[in-house]
């Protein structure tokens, strides 16, 4: 069961977890990402968080039917966050089970370092001093195929 | 007939370009890289756009050989910084 | 900040959670080990977990100041429980968080798989068929020091 | 004057032996493969332990070779299974 959101609702990371686990299932991991006071040595004081939300929500999709496939775990919650975020608040949920630990941190892992590389979703650092910066982030990867009409998603 | 195409620029490009969205006229057969050359050719702010950027086509990445069809949805993605 | 217990009563995750994060801190990540309804095959009922508490105790402790040391993470919280457990239950729960991702993740990996080489902790599988077993584990390593006294721990 | 030990047993050791503890008395200067060896030649059910268990001395990990002191309290550890 795979469920993932783009949303502007403070993510409720309890419920992201309850969205996991099995009774064949040993293992299940929650990862956070949390806004943090400073970035590059600068202080921050918040962030703000803007997606393709029409595009993130299929990429998160895609992210977790991969894992599906890659780690053999069939449980995997995925919630991002936008909008104005205080330090302190967790800009991505991720919840996964699987019957052994191994499957589980692998996929867990493999959920926020795609996300680093292709989720469609911006963030804008301020800081103290009153000044804001859309942070560097990474360019997505071409689509692996020719490029023709005939291969290309309707 | 031309092919009509709807650019959507999103975080560092919207504010670079001051707008989130812009149609576009295009000659028939023109590709991803047909659209950056067009709107980089307007000069100032547009020529600022990378040569290459990420873009995704009616919501799926697509390579600026990718040809375009009228009514499609073309975004230009910032390096994206999720997470 | 360190906090480890062994305890009887059902593992609170969302206290154990709760008690890591920072301001400075990007990452969070929370493991649970269940109780899980198969084990090589054979289908289970439940599981009882016995502890030698008051070397158990300490062994957590330790865990947790390695990673502190080799992570640079100082919010370690390891909570196991010990008693009657049914399917579903949390047997362990490991909350971790740290300035960047990479680090939640090797610590929390540490934690558990020292956990499963030294902590002095069993588990008795109960099977459906009314039948039971201790679970076979690890002979945990002998200390790598001289054997003398001088250089035990008194 | 003999060492006094307090040996404690565990999980499937307790189950083996039918008891958790057993005060022992060994000579000066004993180790804990000494203790090891007291038990194992008592004969059944202790000649069922390992010939070198794992051993916890006052709460921590120890070696064979280890030397006990009187009032020491030694933990036979079967292999664990925590998590």
């Amino acid at each position: 069961m795979i469920h993932v959101a783009v949303t502007s609702d403070p993510i409720d990371t309890i419920a992201v977890l309850a969205r996991v686990g099995a009774d064949d299932h040993g293992a299940a991991l929650l990862f956070l990402g949390v806004v943090r006071n400073h970035a590059d040595g600068r202080s921050v004081s918040g962030m703000t968080y803007e997606a393709y939300e029409e595009m993130a929500t299929p990429v998160l999709k895609e992210i977790a039917s991969e894992v599906v496939k890659r780690c053999g775990t069939d449980r995997v919650t995925i919630v991002h966050r936008v909008g104005e975020l205080a330090i302190g608040e967790v800009s991505v949920a991720i919840a996964v089970s699987s019957p052994h630990r191994a499957e589980a941190y692998e996929a867990s892992r493999y959920v926020i370092e795609e996300i680093k590389k292709r989720l469609p979703i911006w963030k804008k650092e301020h800081y103290t001093d009153g000044t804001d910066k859309w942070v560097e982030g990474m360019k997505p990867a071409a689509p692996e195929r020719a490029g023709s009409l005939a291969e290309r998603p309707i | 007939m031309p092919l009509s195409i709807r650019a959507l620029f999103f975080a560092a490009y919207r504010d670079l370009l001051g707008t989130p969205r812009l149609d576009v006229d295009l000659p028939n057969g023109s590709t991803v890289a047909d659209l950056v050359l067009e709107l980089r050719g307007r000069g100032a702010p547009f020529d600022s756009l990378p040569t290459e950027p990420a873009v995704a086509v009616n919501r799926h990445y697509a390579l600026p050989s990718d040809p375009l069809q009228s009514g499609d949805e073309v975004a230009f993605i910032p390096p994206v910084a999720g997470g």
